[in-house]
C-alpha cells in the first residue's frame, strides 16, 4: 500500500534491483513519479533511487559531452560546455521544475513534454542504457525513443552522450507555447544545420508534440541538403514540413492546428524570424 | 505501515519527522512538522503554491520525496521574517497590495527570494521568469511583479525597472 | 509573416447583489471596555477583501480610527446569519448590515459620552481620532476609551449594535418577466488594443484602457486589486481558458495548470483605469461592488478588437489561435478594418 | 495605472470622510505575507482520516451492481460510505430558498448522469490507503446514450438526463420550460427596422481554478456536535445543505471558515462538507475531504456553457428598435444554480440600453456533463460578451462609431427597462466618454455633451402594449393593435459642456400609452435600514435545513 523506497550507491545496483521487480520504477527528479503517487497511482509499489555521484556528472569526452541521467536542467544551465542547450533547458517548466527535472526523466516525458529530448535528437545524441547485467549499451536516441513506450522495454538510462557541434550557431531551437514565459509545447522544433560554403550539409531536424514521442523530420532534412538558409533555399523544406508527422490533439491544440502552423514556425526558425 | 525517520533543518532549526514510504515533503512539513505556510494547490507540480527553498534552490514540496531531504536545509515563508522584522519582499508585497486570497503568496515569496538571492538586480523579464511556475488567480500578476522589483531596488540592487509597464 | 493591430471596445452594466433580493445579511458590533470594537459576521473573505471593507465601513460609522476596529468572521456559533459571498453582494449587503449595527453601537456610545460630559447627545460629534466632543467646542471632549470604561463600569451600558440588511424578495411574472432584479448597477467601458498574427492566429494583448463606475470606492487600493486582477481574468476568459476545449465535445479536458491555460506573467499588458463614483442611493456610503463586473467588458472588447485587426468575427469563446486561424483561412486572409477612433 | 475622476457625480457625493475612501492596508495582508493566514486545511487534528470518492467513468450509465466488500477489507480503511448511508440522499442547492425540486443525490443511486459523479466514498487512515481501496470497488455499469448539446437535449426523443426534469429543461412557474421576457412587439418592429441582424454566440464552460481546491475537515466536538472547517463561500448555505442531507438540526453543526483561497463562485455548492461530516459521524474521528486538482478541474462544478441567439432591429440613424434573445444555459446533469442564472440573464436583457421592444426566452437545459454552477459574473458574463459583440456588428452595419453608437442607445435616468422598472443611478454614458477620452478615441462633441442624467424619461419611460403568450401568439390578438411600433425618443444633448455632474433632470410624467404602466418600483431603501418585513418564512422544514423566504416561480414539493 505505501511505497517502498530502495536507495543504492551505484547505478548498476539500481539497474539490477529495477530489473528484478516489475512494479519498481526508477526515481530521478520526481516530477513525473511523485505526481503519479500523489494522484493515487497504486501500480507503483517500489521506488528505486541511486545516490551514485556519477549520474549527476557532466563530462567532456573529446568530441562529445556525456551528461549523467541525474543531471538537472539547472545543472545544464550552470555548465559552460552545454551553452548550446541553455535555450532549451531554460524553457523546461518553471524555475522549481528545472531544479528537479533531470535529463534521464525528460527522455520519458510523454508528449507534449520532453523539449530537451527534441534538442538531443537533433544533436544526434546517444543513450547509455544499463541492463540487468553486463555493461551499458549505447543506443541512438532516435531508436531509444521509438522503443520507449513499448511494453517490456527495460534497462536503466545512465547517461546521454551528445556530439559537440562544430559551430554552435548551427543549432537552433524553438518552442511554441500558449502561456508565456512558461507554457507547455504546442510544438517544439530543434535543428542542427551545419553548413559548408553557405550550403547545408548533414541537417538534422526534430519535432516535439508532432507524434507520441519526439521525432526527426526526415523530409525536411532531405529538402535542406545543399540548400542555403534564405527564403528560396528553404522553400522545399517548408513544403515538406508536415511530412511524416502524426500530431496529437490535446487540451492545448488540435492535430489540425499543429499541422497548419508547423511550416510557419519551421520557417521562422530557419530564417531566424521573431516569434 | 513502516515509517522512516528523516532529519533536516527547517528555517534554521533542526527537525525530525517520521514519514511514510512515498510521502512527499509537503505532507511532511504540514502534518509532520506543523509548518502550514506551504499549501497544497495541485500535487502535480503545476501551480507552484508549495514552492520552498531546498539548499537555496526553489523546489516543489509536493514533488519532493520527503526522505530525500535528510540532512538538507529547507526554507519556507515562515522563515522569511527576522523576528518581528519583515523581509523586504514581505514589506513590498504589502505596500503593493500584491495578495488577495493569499493562498499563492507563500510560494510566490519563496520563488521571489530564490531570484533575489542570486540576482539582486532583476529586470522585469527576470521577475516574470522567476514566478512563471507560480499560479495566481486573483491579482493578474502585475502587483506581484512590481512588488518584487521594488523589493530588489530597496535592497540596494539597482533593479533595471522600465518606466511604467513593459511587456515581458 | 504579418501582424495586425486591432482596437475594440465594449460597454456594460452589472447588477449589484443577489438577483431579486431576498438575500439578508446580519452583523454584530461591540466594544470592549477600553473602546476598541469588534465586528462579528458570517460573511466570507475569499480574497475580495470583505474583512477590510466592512472594517472601514464600521470605523467610519462609529467615528473611530480604523485601528480601533477589527472584523471577525465566519464562525456559525458566534456570527449571525449571512447569505454568502457571491453576486457582488458583499460590500452592498453586508456593508449595509454593518452600518446598521455600528449606528446602534454609536448611539449608545454617544449617550454614554453625553452622560459623562453632562450635555445633550445630539450636541456631540466624533473626531474620527478616538475622541468625542461638543460640536463647536473641541475642548469639551472625552476619549472614546473613557466613554467605554464609564459605560461598562459606571453606567452599566453595552456599547453594542445589531444590524441586518434585506432587500425584500421580488416575484417574477411568468408571462412578461416583470421583476425588480436589483437596486443598483455598476458600469464600465473598456478599450482593448491587441495584435493578431495572421499566420498562427495568435493574439497578443498590447493595452487595456477602461473607465469603471462603481459607486463609492470604499478602499481605492482594493478597488484597484479587483479591476486589475478582474481584467486579467476577462482576458483569460476571452483568449485562453475552458475545461472543455472542444465543447460540446467533452474530450481532452485539462487536468492541471499546464493544460488549463491562463495568461502568464509574460502575457499581461498595461491597463490604464479611470474610476467614476456615482453613489448607489441604497449602498453603504454609496458603495456598489466591483468584484464581478470588472472582468466582463474585456471579453467582447477583445473579440471586437480582433475583428478590427483582421476582419474575422469569432463568436465562440475562448478565442483560441485555432479559431482565429480557421476563420482567417475561410475568409482568404486578413482584412484589417482600419482604426476606429485612431490608435495610440 | 488607476486614476479617480472625482469631477463626475460630484454633487451626489460627500467626500469628507475619515476612513471610507482611504487606501487602508487590508486587515488580512500581514497574515498573507508571513504565511500565517489559516485556511480550512491548516487545522491539525490527531487521528485525522482521509476521504476519497469513486467517480463514474461514464457520462451516463445505469448502476447494475456495486461490490465494496474487498474495499472494506483493504488495509487502513475505516469505513466505506454508500448511497444508502446518506440520511436524505436527494437535494437541490436552491431548496434553501425554496426554488426548484430536489434532483441530485450526494452519492449516485441506480444511475450516474455525468462522468465523475460520486458513487462510493472511502474513509481511510491515509490518502494512499483510500486510493488503494477505491481500486478494489467493483461497479457493474450499463452505459446509456448521453447528450451533450443543449439544443439536442431539448429535442423530442433525446436521452432523459435527470428524471426529475424529464424534458431536460428546468420548469419555471410550474408552467413553462423557460423564463420569458416580453416588452412591446419585436416582430412588428423588425418589420419596420432598416436592418435586422441575427447572430449566434457560444461561451464554453469555465473552471474557477482557485489555487485552493474545494475541501473541508469535519471532527466530532465534545458536546455531541461536529465542527467543520470549510472553504465555503456561503457559510450558512453550506451548513443548511449539510443539515438537510444528513438530517440533523443545524445547531449540531459548527461551521468555521471565512478565509478562503479563492472562490470565484466555485465554492458555493458545498461539494465536500456533507461527506466529511458523514464520515466523522460514522467513524467518530476527524475526516478530511479535499479535491485533487484534476477532480477540481473536471468534476468540480464549472461556470456552465451558454448559447445565445440575438436578433436585433436597428434604424439607419443608429437607434435599436427591437431585440430578441434566446438563451440556453447548459446546467450539466443537475440544477445546482443554473436555473437561477437563466433568470438573472432575463433580468439583464437587453443590456444597458433603452430598447422599446424586447423579447427573450431563457432555458436552463440538462446535459450529461459536470453540473454547472455560479461564477464571477454569473448569468451576465456570457450575455455581455454576446450583446457587446452584437453591438459592434450593429454599429458596423449602420456605419456608426461604436462608442457613439453605445452612447446613443445607452439607458438614462428615468428610462423604462424591459423588466418594467425605471432606470436610475445610470452611468454608462459617462464611462464610454471617459474611456474614449483616455484611449484617444475621438467622439463628436454632441456625444461628449450627453449624460446619464438628462435625455431620459418622458416617452422613454412608457410601458408599451405587450401581447403575452397567454394572450395569444405575439403578433396576434394584440390588445391595442393600433399601437404604432415604438422607436426610442432621441436623447436630447444638453447645450452645456462635459463632464456633466448635473442635478437630477426635471421628470416629465409620460402619458400612459396603452395599458397604464404599473406603479414604478418603490424607491430603494434609505441606506441602511431595511424598508419592509421579509416575506413570512416557508413551512417548517421536514429536515434539518432552515428554509428562507420563497423565491419566484417553482415551489419545492
Amino acid at each position: 500500500m505505501t511505497v517502498q523506497v530502495k536507495t543504492f550507491g551505484s547505478m548498476s545496483e539500481a539497474a539490477a534491483a529495477l530489473a528484478s521487480d516489475r512494479a519498481a520504477r526508477f526515481f530521478s527528479g520526481g516530477t513525473l513519479l511523485m505526481r503519479a503517487i500523489n494522484e493515487g497511482d497504486t501500480t507503483i509499489a517500489t521506488l528505486v533511487r541511486s545516490t551514485d555521484p556519477g549520474c549527476r556528472q557532466i563530462r567532456n569526452e573529446g568530441a562529445r559531452v556525456v551528461i549523467g541521467a541525474g543531471v538537472r536542467m539547472v545543472d545544464i544551465l550552470a555548465n559552460r560546455d552545454l551553452a548550446i542547450l541553455h535555450p532549451v533547458a531554460r524553457v523546461v517548466g518553471g524555475p522549481a521544475v528545472r531544479a528537479m527535472a533531470t535529463v534521464g526523466g525528460n527522455l520519458f516525458a510523454p508528449s507534449p513534454y520532453g523539449d530537451l529530448a527534441v534538442a538531443l535528437l537533433a544533436l544526434d545524441a546517444t543513450v547509455m542504457v544499463q541492463g540487468a547485467y553486463g555493461g551499458a549499451q549505447q543506443t541512438p536516441l532516435e531508436q531509444f525513443l521509438a522503443g520507449r513506450d513499448r511494453a517490456g522495454s527495460s534497462g536503466l538510462v545512465m547517461a546521454v552522450s551528445v556530439p559537440r557541434p562544430a559551430s554552435p550557431d548551427a543549432f537552433r531551437f524553438r518552442k511554441v507555447a500558449r502561456v508565456k514565459p512558461k507554457g507547455v509545447s504546442v510544438l517544439s522544433i530543434a535543428a542542427h544545420l551545419p553548413a559548408t560554403g553557405g550550403r547545408i550539409a548533414g541537417a538534422r531536424v526534430a519535432y516535439g508534440a508532432m507524434a507520441p514521442t519526439p521525432i526527426r523530420a526526415r523530409a525536411v532534412e532531405r529538402a535542406l541538403e545543399g540548400r542555403t538558409l534564405d527564403a528560396a533555399g528553404i522553400a522545399p523544406a517548408l513544403a515538406a514540413a508536415a511530412e511524416g508527422i502524426s500530431p496529437p490533439t490535446d487540451a492545448l491544440a488540435t492535430a489540425w492546428y499543429r499541422r497548419e502552423v508547423v511550416s510557419v514556425h519551421l520557417r521562422r526558425l530557419l530564417l531566424g524570424e521573431g516569434s | 505501515m513502516a515509517k522512516t525517520p528523516v532529519q533536516f533543518r527547517l528555517n534554521g532549526a533542526d527537525k525530525a519527522v517520521f514519514v511514510d514510504g512515498g510521502e512527499n515533503l509537503l505532507n511532511a512539513l504540514r502534518r509532520g512538522v506543523g509548518d502550514m505556510s506551504t499549501k497544497f494547490g495541485c500535487g502535480q507540480g503545476t501551480c507552484g503554491v508549495c514552492t520552498v527553498l531546498i539548499d537555496g534552490e526553489p523546489q516543489l514540496a509536493c514533488l519532493t520525496l520527503a526522505e530525500t531531504c535528510a540532512g538538507r536545509g529547507i526554507e519556507t515563508a515562515l522563515g522569511l521574517a527576522d523576528g518581528p522584522n519583515l523581509h523586504p519582499l514581505q514589506t513590498a508585497f504589502m505596500e503593493h497590495f500584491a495578495a488577495q486570497c493569499g493562498f499563492c503568496t507563500s510560494g510566490m515569496l519563496m520563488a521571489a527570494k530564490a531570484l533575489l538571492d542570486r540576482n539582486p538586480s532583476p529586470t522585469r523579464e527576470d521577475v516574470a521568469e522567476a514566478i512563471s511556475g507560480n499560479i495566481c488567480r486573483c491579482t493578474g500578476y502585475e502587483p506581484i511583479i512590481n512588488a518584487i522589483l521594488d523589493a530588489a531596488s530597496k535592497r540596494g540592487g539597482q533593479a533595471s525597472r522600465e518606466q511604467g509597464h513593459a511587456r515581458v | 509573416m504579418a501582424r495586425h493591430r486591432g482596437r475594440g471596445m465594449a460597454a456594460i452594466n452589472y447588477p449589484i447583489g443577489m438577483n431579486l433580493g431576498g438575500d439578508p445579511s446580519q452583523a454584530l458590533v461591540h466594544s470592549n471596555p477600553d473602546g476598541k470594537f469588534t465586528v462579528t459576521l458570517s460573511a466570507i473573505d475569499l480574497g475580495q477583501g470583505m474583512k477590510q471593507v466592512t472594517r472601514q465601513i464600521a470605523a467610519e460609522t462609529l467615528g473611530v480610527p480604523i485601528a480601533d476596529v477589527y472584523v471577525d468572521t465566519a464562525d456559525s456559533d458566534t456570527g449571525p446569519h449571512d447569505m454568502g459571498s457571491f453576486a457582488s453582494r458583499g460590500t452592498h449587503r453586508v456593508g449595509n448590515a454593518v452600518m446598521v449595527a455600528a449606528k446602534e453601537a454609536r448611539g449608545v456610545m454617544m449617550e454614554a459620552a453625553a452622560e459623562e460630559l453632562e450635555v445633550n447627545a445630539a450636541d456631540l460629534e466624533t473626531d474620527g481620532r478616538g475622541n468625542i466632543h461638543v460640536r463647536g467646542a473641541p475642548s469639551r471632549a472625552i476619549a472614546v476609551k473613557d466613554v467605554a470604561i464609564a459605560a461598562q463600569f459606571r453606567q452599566g451600558k453595552t456599547i453594542a449594535g445589531r444590524g441586518i440588511f434585506l432587500i425584500p424578495l421580488s416575484e417574477v411574472n411568468a408571462e412578461t418577466g416583470e421583476m425588480s432584479p436589483v437596486s443598483c448597477y455598476a458600469h464600465a467601458c473598456l478599450v482593448a488594443d491587441l495584435e493578431v498574427d495572421d499566420e498562427t492566429g495568435e493574439v497578443t494583448m498590447l493595452k487595456m484602457t477602461s473607465a469603471y463606475e462603481l459607486g463609492r470606492a470604499i478602499n481605492p487600493k482594493m478597488v484597484e486589486q479587483q479591476l486589475v486582477g478582474g481584467a486579467w481574468m476577462g482576458m483569460s476568459h476571452a483568449l485562453y481558458e475552458t475545461p472543455e476545449p472542444y465543447y460540446p465535445d467533452t474530450a481532452h479536458g485539462p487536468r492541471d495548470f499546464n493544460e488549463y491555460v491562463m495568461p502568464g506573467p509574460g502575457d499581461i499588458c498595461p491597463h490604464d483605469i479611470a474610476v467614476l463614483e456615482r453613489p448607489a442611493p441604497d449602498g453603504p456610503f454609496g458603495g456598489k461592488g466591483p468584484g464581478e463586473m470588472c472582468a466582463n467588458p474585456v471579453l467582447p472588447a477583445v473579440a471586437n478588437a480582433i475583428f478590427n485587426a483582421v476582419g474575422v468575427r469569432i463568436d465562440q469563446l475562448p478565442i483560441t489561435p485555432e479559431k482565429v486561424l480557421r476563420a482567417l483561412k475561410a475568409q482568404g486572409g486578413a482584412r484589417p478594418q482600419g482604426a476606429p477612433g485612431g490608435r495610440r | 495605472m488607476l486614476e479617480f475622476r472625482k469631477e463626475y457625480f460630484k454633487d451626489e457625493r460627500d467626500d469628507r470622510l475619515n476612513e471610507v475612501g482611504q487606501p487602508r492596508q487590508r486587515q488580512d495582508m500581514l497574515g498573507h505575507v508571513t504565511g500565517r493566514t489559516r485556511y480550512f486545511d491548516d487545522h491539525a487534528f490527531e487521528g485525522l482520516l482521509h476521504l476519497k470518492v469513486l467517480r463514474s467513468p461514464h457520462p451516463h450509465a445505469r448502476l447494475r451492481a456495486i461490490d465494496v466488500s474487498a474495499a472494506e477489507r483493504s488495509p487502513g480503511v475505516k469505513r466505506v460510505i454508500r448511497a444508502a448511508d446518506v440520511p436524505v440522499n436527494k437535494n437541490t442547492l436552491l431548496s434553501l430558498i425554496n426554488f426548484g425540486k430536489d434532483d441530485e443525490p450526494l452519492l449516485a443511486v441506480d444511475k450516474v448522469r455525468y462522468k465523475g459523479e460520486p458513487i462510493v466514498a472511502v474513509v481511510a487512515e491515509s490518502e494512499a490507503a483510500a486510493y488503494e481501496a477505491l481500486t478494489k470497488i467493483r461497479v457493474d455499469y450499463d452505459p446509456l446514450p448521453a447528450v451533450f448539446d443543449v439544443e439536442e437535449a431539448i429535442k423530442p426523443g433525446a436521452p432523459v438526463v435527470n428524471e426529475t426534469y424529464p424534458a431536460n429543461t428546468f420548469e419555471y412557474h410550474e408552467k413553462y420550460n423557460h423564463q420569458k421576457l416580453r416588452f412591446g412587439d419585436v416582430e412588428r418592429a423588425f418589420a419596420s427596422a432598416d436592418f435586422v441582424v441575427e447572430e449566434r454566440y457560444q461561451m464554453s464552460p469555465i473552471e474557477h481554478a482557485p489555487t485552493e481546491t474545494n475541501g473541508s475537515i469535519a471532527a466530532p466536538e465534545t458536546n455531541d456536535r461536529f465542527v467543520v472547517h470549510t472553504c465555503t463561500q456561503a457559510l450558512f448555505f453550506s451548513l443548511g445543505t449539510a443539515a438537510k442531507l444528513l438530517d440533523v438540526p443545524s445547531n449540531r453543526l459548527h461551521f468555521i471558515g471565512g478565509t478562503v483561497g479563492g472562490g470565484f463562485g466555485g465554492k458555493v455548492d458545498s461539494l465536500t462538507e456533507p461527506l466529511s461530516i458523514l464520515g466523522a459521524m460514522l467513524t467518530g474521528r476527524p475526516v478530511r475531504y479535499v479535491l485533487g486538482r484534476e477532480e477540481e478541474m473536471q468534476y468540480g462544478c464549472p461556470r456552465g456553457a451558454e448559447r445565445h441567439y440575438i436578433k436585433d432591429g436597428v434604424m439607419r440613424d443608429g437607434r435599436i428598435v427591437a431585440r430578441k434573445v434566446t438563451s440556453y444555459f447548459d446546467a450539466g446533469a443537475y440544477t445546482r444554480l443554473s436555473s437561477y442564472g437563466a433568470v438573472k440573464c432575463i433580468a439583464h436583457v437587453p443590456g444597458p440600453y433603452t430598447i422599446p421592444n424586447v423579447h427573450a426566452d431563457s432555458y436552463c437545459v440538462f446535459t450529461n456533463r459536470t453540473p454547472a454552477t455560479a461564477m464571477r459574473g454569473f448569468g451576465i458574463t456570457g450575455v455581455d460578451f454576446s450583446l457587446e459583440v452584437q453591438m459592434d456588428k450593429l454599429a458596423h452595419k449602420v456605419g456608426m462609431d461604436p462608442m457613439e453608437f453605445r452612447i446613443l442607445n445607452a439607458y438614462r435616468d428615468g428610462d423604462m427597462k424591459a423588466h418594467r422598472r425605471e432606470a436610475h443611478n445610470c452611468a454608462l454614458v459617462e464611462c464610454v466618454q471617459v474611456a474614449a477620452e483616455k484611449a484617444g478615441w475621438p467622439i463628436r462633441d454632441e456625444y461628449r455633451r450627453m449624460n446619464s442624467l438628462t435625455g431620459g424619461g418622458g416617452e422613454r419611460a412608457a410601458i408599451p402594449a405587450t401581447a403575452t403568450d397567454e394572450a395569444g401568439r405575439i403578433g396576434a390578438g394584440r390588445p391595442a393593435s393600433t399601437t404604432p411600433t415604438r422607436v426610442p425618443a432621441m436623447p436630447i444633448p444638453p447645450p452645456s459642456r462635459e463632464p456633466q455632474p448635473a442635478a437630477a433632470p426635471p421628470r416629465v410624467a409620460p402619458p400612459p400609452r396603452s395599458a397604464p404602466p404599473p406603479a414604478p418600483s418603490p424607491p430603494p431603501p434609505a441606506a441602511p435600514a431595511p424598508r419592509e418585513q421579509p416575506k413570512p418564512a416557508a413551512p417548517a422544514p421536514q429536515h434539518g435545513a432552515t428554509r428562507f423566504s420563497s423565491v419566484f416561480g417553482t415551489r419545492r414539493r
